[in-house]
C-alpha cells in the first residue's frame, strides 16, 4: 500500500481539473485512493490538452492516409515521404494561453516544444512557420502581445537556426483575452531513420536528457485547457522560460546519439513533462517504466515527486538507449554540456512506479492512463446557416479606388513586413521564397526538388459556417502551395475553438471537422499530424472558431516555381475560376461597408481541384510567369499585391456588365487565381482552359506604375505600397 | 586554401559558410571550440554565425574567450587569415583581434532583410573578386550589429583605411535610412590593422546561389579560394 | 535627480544566462563562483528634485516597461 | 557568501537600449524622466565566506568576463 500524507479532498481533485465522475473513475481503475503524485499524474493525462478526450471521438473521421504518408498522426509529428529516400516531418501546436500570460516567453517555448517535436523524430528543422491572431489593434494589450510575441518567436527560432519562412498574422476583437499563437515546424529525415517513441526491451535504461528540471510551468498543461478567467494574469508564477541554446544543443546531440545507433526510443517532453513522456514511451512499447526521482536533474532544491512529474521545463528529453552504447551517447551529451542521467529502466509489469527518496509514490497501470483516459461525445449543435447575401444588396459606400486604397492598409490586410523581418528567414541557405508569397519555397538540400509550405485559416468564415470554413481553410492552404508550381501532399492542423462543453462551440469543432474531412479527402490531402486547443475564450465568450491549417507541398525543381511579382510590362492578366461576385462575410463588407454578415463564400472542391491542377501544369510548363491565388480582399487586392511586390502596375480592360463593380473587384469567390502569361502566349493558354473546363477571362495587360480599372482614376502602385507598408509599424510605433 | 570553420556551442551558420566556402573550391575542416589548435595547414579561420553560447550576457563574450581563440589570436598574429561573419565579428571584436564593439541594433530589433554594401577597398585578400567602390547585394540577419567605438579609434580606422563595407541604398549613398542597427559611419565591416583579418555583420555565405536571392557573396569565398596556400 | 532601479528574476525562474556564465567562469579558471543570476539596471535621470513624485513615475516605468513583473521583481532606489 | 556586481557603461559610450527606453516610456505617458541608461547586474553566491578571496575571485570575473572593460565599467559589492 502507497503511503498517502495528503488526503485527497473533493476540492482537491477539481482543482486539478477532473470531474468527479473521472476522478470516480480512476479510483476504480487502481482500485484504490490516488496519492498526490499520482493526482498529479492522472490531471496531466486526463486533461483536454493531452487526452483529447472532447475531439477524440470527431478526429477519428480525418482522413490521414495517403501512398506517400509514412506516419500520421500519433507520434510527436507526421512523417510524409518526398522520394529519394527523403522524409519531411512536420507539426503545428498551439501555444495561447502561456503567450496571453507571458507573450515573449509563451512564444518562444511554443517555438522550442515544436522544434522538438520534429528533432525528436531524427529530423534536422529545416523550416518553421507560424499563424498568429491577436485582439483588436485598439485593445490595450494588443500591441504589447504583438511585440512580445513576434520578438519571441524570433529570439527562439533565430537563436536556434531555423529560417522562419512564412505564417499568418489577423487582428479581431473576439481574440482580444485570447491571442492564438500557433507555431509550425518542417524537418528533414532519411525515410529510413526516424525515430519512434515506442519503447521496446526490458530492463534497458531510461535516461533523462537536456536541461535540469525546475518548478517552470507546473500545472502547464493543465492551464492550457483551462478556460480563461479575469484574475488570469495571477496564474504567473508558472511561466516557463526557452532557452533556444540549450535546445540547439540538444538538437545536435540528439542528432549525433541518433547516427551513432544509440537510440531505441526518444520522446520529448512537452507538455506535462516527465509523466507523459515516460507513459507514453512505455504505453506505446507495451512495457512498463520504473523511474527514480533522486537521479533527476534538477536545478532547485527540495523538489518533490509531484513537481518532477508535472514540471514542464524545456529543452528535456527521455530516451531508451541501447545498453551497449550508454558510455557513447554520453560522452556525446557531455561534449555538448547537456544533463545525462539513467533515472529509471523499462520493466515488463505494465505499471507505471515512480520512486523518490528510496519510497513507491505512484504505482498505477500504465496503458490504462492512456487507453482509458475519458472520452465524451459532448452535445454539439450546429451554427445556424446564415442568409447568402446577393451581391446587388450591397452598396458601395465610397468609389472602388477608395476601398482598394483603404483596404490595403487594413489591419489584416497590411504588410506583415515589420513582423517577418525580425525572422531569420535565410538561415541555411535555401530558401527560394521568402515570406511575402503565397507560400515559402525551401529548397532539400542542393536541389533541384523543394518543398512548399504555408499556414491559413479564415476565421471569419468558420464563425459563420463552421463546415464550409473548415473546407476553405484547407482549399487556401492547397491553393497556396498550387500557386507557386507544387504539389500538396499533406497538412497539419491546429484546432483552437472555444468551450467544447457549450454545445454551440462544440458543434463549431463538430462542423469544421467535418469541413476539413471533406476538403482533405477532395484534394487528396491528407493530416498527418495536428493539435486542439479548447477553452479558448474569455469571461464565457468563445474566440473565433480557428481551424489553422499548415500545409506541405513539394516541387520537383525550385527553378520553376512560381511568384507572385508580375514579371514584366506587356504581359497578359489572367483570372482562372469563376467570378460571382461574392461578398458574404468578405473584408469588404467588413472593412469598408462595416458589416460582419452573410454566408461565407461556398468552396466547391471540384473547382478547387481543376483549376488548380490546370494552374500547376501552367507553372510547370513555364507559361505562368506570375501567379497569385485569390483570397482575403479578393481581385483587386490580389493585383494590389502583385503590382506592389514588382513595381509593375495593370489595366483592366473592362469591367463585367453583369456585376456590380465591387462586387466583381472584391468578392471572395473561392478556386481563384491570377496568372500573368507574355502577350503572345494568352490565346494559347485561354484555349487550354477552356478545354479543361476552367474558366478564364483575360482581364487586361500589365504596365504602367498604377493599377487602372474604367471609370475611375489610376491607384499610383507607390502610393499603394507606402500605405501598404506603413500600417503595421506606424501601429507598433504608437502612431495609428 | 585550407578553411577551418570554428563550432563554438551556439554556431548556426557554420554549415552555411562550409558550403559557400567549398562551393568557391577551398577544402574546409572545422575545429572544436575546445580545441587548443587549429587543423595543421591552415590558411584561414572563419568564425562563423550564430549565437554561441547563447549570446548571452554580451553578443560573442563567451566564445571570445574560449580555448580555441588563443590558437586563431596566434594564426592572426603570424599573418593568418581570419573572417569573423555576424557572431563570428562580434567574437573578434570581444576577443581583441579587432576593436570595438557590436550593440544592440538602434531599434532594438532582430532584422534580417536585404541589404546594400559598398566595397570600401577591393587591396585585400577578402575583397579582389570585387571593383573598389562596388555596390554589392548581400543579407543581414542580427540583432546587434550596431557597431561602436570611441572617437579616437574611429578615426584611426578610418585613417587607416580598414573599414571593409559600409551599408548603403541600391545606389550606393549612405543615408541614415539605409543604415539598418545605427552603426557609426555606416560601418558594416572593419580589418585588423594588418588587414589579415575581417569582421562583418552581413552574411555573403547566403548569398551564392541565383536560386536563393542572389551572388553577390560568392565574390568573398572566390576570392579567398584562388588564393595560393 | 538620479535614481537606480535593479530588476532581478523571480526566484524559481530559469536564468539560461546566468547558467551560460557560470560554465564559461569554471573554464576561465574563476574559482569559487557557486551560481550566478542576471539582471537588469537602470540608471535614470528625472525631472523632479521629489522623492515621492520620482518614485511614483519610477513605480510606473517599472511597471509598464522595465521590469516583466510576470516573471521580474523590481527594486526602486532613489538618492543613489 | 552572496555579492553582487554592477556593470554600467562608461560615460560617452552610446546606449541605444536606454535611448529606445527614454522614448518608449514619454510615449507610454511616463513623464518626468529625462535619461536612462541600462546596465546589468550579477546575483553571485560564492563558495567562499571570506571577503577578501570573494571580492578576488569577483574581480577575477569581472576582469576575464563579467564586464567589456572598453566600454563597461563594474562595481563589486559583497556581504549584501
Ligand atoms: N507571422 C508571420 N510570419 C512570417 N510570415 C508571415 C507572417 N504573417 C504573414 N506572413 C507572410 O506574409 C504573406 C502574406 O500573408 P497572407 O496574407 O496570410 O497570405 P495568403 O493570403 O497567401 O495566405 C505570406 O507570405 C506570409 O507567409
Ligand atoms: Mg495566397
Amino acid at each position: 500500500m502507497l503511503r498517502n500524507d495528503i488526503a485527497i479532498t473533493p476540492q482537491l481533485v477539481a482543482e486539478h481539473g477532473l470531474k468527479p465522475d473521472e476522478y470516480e473513475r480512476f479510483k476504480t481503475l487502481i482500485g484504490r485512493e490516488p496519492t498526490i503524485t499520482e493526482l498529479g499524474i492522472v490531471s496531466a493525462m486526463w486533461n483536454e490538452h493531452c487526452s483529447y478526450k472532447s475531439s477524440r471521438l470527431h478526429l477519428k473521421t480525418l482522413p490521414t492516409k495517403a501512398p506517400w504518408v509514412i506516419q500520421g498522426p500519433g507520434e510527436n509529428a507526421g512523417v510524409i515521404d518526398i522520394g529519394d529516400g527523403d522524409a519531411i516531418i512536420f507539426k503545428m501546436e498551439s501555444h495561447n494561453h502561456p503567450s496571453f500570460i507571458e507573450p515573449y516567453q509563451g512564444a518562444a517555448t511554443g517555438v522550442g516544444g515544436i522544434l522538438r517535436d520534429v528533432f525528436t523524430m531524427g529530423a534536422r528543422p529545416i523550416a518553421a512557420l507560424n499563424l498568429l491572431r491577436f485582439g483588436s489593434p485598439d485593445h490595450p494589450k494588443t500591441r504589447h502581445l504583438v511585440g512580445g510575441v513576434v520578438a519571441g518567436i524570433g529570439g527562439y527560432g533565430n537563436s536556434f537556426g531555423v529560417p522562419t519562412v512564412g505564417g499568418s498574422v489577423n487582428f479581431h476583437t473576439r481574440y482580444d483575452g485570447n491571442i492564438l499563437v500557433n507555431a509550425m515546424a518542417v524537418g528533414l529525415a532519411r525515410a529510413d531513420e526516424i525515430f519512434y517513441a515506442k519503447a521496446t526491451g526490458v530492463g534497458r535504461p531510461i535516461v533523462y536528457l537536456g536541461s535540469k528540471t525546475g518548478r517552470d510551468g507546473i500545472h502547464g498543461a493543465t492551464m492550457a485547457s483551462a478556460a480563461f478567467e479575469a484574475n488570469a494574469e495571477e496564474k504567473r508564477p508558472t511561466v516557463q522560460v526557452g532557452d533556444p541554446f540549450a535546445e540547439k544543443l540538444l538538437l545536435e546531440a540528439c542528432l549525433e546519439i541518433m547516427a551513432k545507433g544509440c537510440v531505441i526510443a526518444i520522446q520529448d517532453m512537452g507538455a506535462a513533462g516527465l509523466t507523459s513522456s515516460a507513459v507514453e514511451m512505455g504505453a506505446k512499447g507495451n512495457l512498463g517504466i520504473e523511474l527514480d526521482l533522486d537521479k533527476v536533474p534538477c536545478r532547485e532544491e527540495g523538489m518533490t515527486a509531484y513537481e518532477m512529474m508535472l514540471s514542464e521545463s524545456q529543452e528535456r528529453m527521455l530516451m531508451v538507449l541501447d545498453p551497449d552504447k550508454e558510455e557513447e551517447a554520453e560522452a556525446v551529451f557531455r561534449k555538448w554540456g547537456l544533463d545525462f542521467a539513467v533515472i529509471g529502466q523499462t520493466t515488463d509489469t505494465l505499471r507505471f512506479v515512480v520512486k523518490h527518496g528510496g519510497e513507491v509514490l505512484a504505482d498505477l497501470p500504465i496503458k490504462e492512463l492512456g487507453d482509458e483516459a475519458p472520452m465524451y461525445n459532448r452535445p454539439h449543435v450546429p451554427s445556424p446557416k446564415l442568409p447568402v447575401i446577393a451581391a446587388e444588396a450591397v452598396n458601395a459606400p465610397i468609389p472602388a479606388r477608395e476601398a482598394l486604397i483603404k483596404l490595403i492598409a487594413t489591419p489584416d490586410l497590411a504588410s506583415k513586413r515589420w513582423v517577418w523581418e525580425q525572422y531569420d528567414h535565410i538561415i541555411q541557405g535555401n530558401t527560394v521564397q521568402t515570406p511575402g508569397g503565397d507560400a515559402a519555397v525551401v529548397r532539400i538540400k542542393d536541389g533541384p526538388k523543394g518543398i512548399a509550405l504555408t499556414t491559413d485559416v479564415t476565421q471569419r468564415y468558420c464563425e459563420a459556417d463552421p463546415v464550409e470554413g473548415g473546407k476553405q481553410a484547407v482549399a487556401e492552404a492547397w491553393r497556396n502551395i498550387t500557386a507557386v508550381g507544387a504539389k500538396p501532399l499533406a497538412l497539419t492542423d491546429n484546432l483552437n475553438f472555444g468551450n467544447p462543453e457549450r454545445p454551440e462551440y462544440m458543434g463549431q469543432l463538430v462542423g469544421a471537422i467535418a469541413g476539413i474531412g471533406e476538403a482533405c479527402r477532395a484534394l487528396d490531402f491528407p493530416i498527418v499530424s495536428g493539435n486542439v486547443s479548447l477553452y479558448n475564450e474569455t469571461q464565457g465568450r468563445g474566440i473565433l472558431p480557428t481551424p489553422s491549417i499548415g500545409g506541405v507541398g513539394l516541387i520537383a525543381d525550385v527553378t520553376k516555381s512560381a511568384s507572385l511579382p508580375f514579371k514584366a510590362e506587356g504581359e497578359a492578366v489572367l483570372i482562372l475560376g469563376e467570378t460571382a461576385g461574392w461578398l458574404g462575410q468578405s473584408v469588404y463588407l467588413r472593412d469598408v461597408c462595416g458589416r460582419e454578415e452573410g454566408a461565407p463564400p461556398p468552396v466547391d472542391l471540384a473547382a478547387e481541384r481543376r483549376n488548380g491542377d490546370f494552374v500547376r501544369e501552367l507553372i510547370l510548363s513555364g507559361e505562368a510567369t506570375a501567379v497569385h491565388d485569390l483570397s482575403d480582399g479578393g481581385l483587386a487586392v490580389a493585383l494590389a499585391e502583385m503590382a506592389m511586390a514588382s513595381g509593375i502596375g495593370a489595366t483592366i480592360d473592362a469591367l463585367p456588365g453583369n456585376l456590380p463593380v465591387h462586387a466583381f473587384l472584391f468578392g471572395e469567390d473561392q478556386a481563384r487565381y491570377v496568372v500573368t502569361v507574355p502577350s503572345a502566349k494568352a490565346g494559347e493558354v485561354i484555349a487550354a482552359a477552356a478545354k479543361a473546363g476552367v474558366p478564364v477571362t483575360r482581364l487586361g495587360t500589365t504596365g504602367g506604375d498604377a493599377l487602372r480599372w474604367p471609370g475611375e482614376a489610376p491607384i499610383s502602385i507607390a502610393d499603394l505600397k507606402g500605405r501598404h507598408e506603413a500600417w503595421l509599424p506606424d501601429y507598433m510605433a504608437g502612431k495609428v | 586554401m585550407k578553411a577551418a570553420v570554428v563550432v563554438f556551442p551556439g554556431s548556426n551558420r557554420d554549415g552555411d559558410v562550409a558550403r559557400a566556402l567549398s562551393a568557391a573550391g577551398a577544402s574546409v575542416s572545422s575545429a572544436w571550440h575546445a580545441d587548443t589548435d587549429l587543423p595543421a595547414g591552415t590558411d584561414l579561420v572563419v568564425l562563423p554565425g550564430g549565437f554561441s553560447y547563447g549570446d548571452y550576457l554580451r553578443c560573442g563574450a563567451i566564445a571570445g574567450r574560449a580555448v580555441i581563440m588563443d590558437a586563431v589570436r596566434a594564426h592572426a598574429a603570424r599573418g593568418g587569415l581570419v573572417l569573423g561573419i555576424c557572431n563570428g565579428f562580434q567574437i573578434l571584436c570581444e576577443s581583441g583581434l579587432l576593436p570595438g564593439v557590436l550593440m544592440r541594433n538602434a531599434d532594438l530589433h532582430f532584422v534580417c532583410r536585404r541589404q546594400h554594401l559598398t566595397v570600401e577597398r577591393n587591396d585585400t585578400a577578402f575583397t579582389k573578386a570585387y571593383r573598389q567602390g562596388q555596390v554589392i547585394d548581400v543579407c543581414i540577419a542580427h540583432g546587434e550589429g550596431n557597431y561602436v567605438a570611441d572617437p579616437e579609434t574611429l578615426a584611426r580606422i578610418e585613417g587607416d583605411g580598414r573599414v571593409a563595407f559600409r551599408y548603403c541604398d541600391a545606389t550606393g549613398a549612405h543615408t541614415a535610412e539605409a543604415n539598418p542597427n545605427g552603426s557609426l559611419n555606416d560601418i558594416a565591416g572593419i580589418y585588423s590593422e594588418t588587414l589579415n583579418v575581417l569582421g562583418m555583420m552581413p552574411h555573403p555565405e547566403n548569398l551564392i546561389d541565383d536560386l536563393v536571392g542572389g551572388t553577390d557573396g560568392r565574390g568573398l569565398f572566390a576570392g579567398l579560394a584562388a588564393l595560393a596556400a | 535627480m538620479k535614481a537606480r532601479v535593479i530588476v532581478t528574476l523571480k526566484t524559481g525562474v530559469l536564468d539560461p544566462q546566468g547558467k551560460a556564465i557560470e560554465g564559461a567562469l569554471a573554464s576561465l579558471g574563476v574559482d569559487g563562483i557557486a551560481s550566478v543570476r542576471q539582471g537588469k539596471v537602470f540608471d535614470v535621470e528625472l525631472a523632479t528634485a521629489d522623492n515621492a513624485s520620482a518614485e511614483a513615475a519610477l513605480k510606473q516605468a517599472c511597471e509598464k516597461l522595465l521590469a516583466n513583473t510576470v516573471i521580474e521583481n523590481y527594486r526602486i532606489e532613489t538618492g543613489v
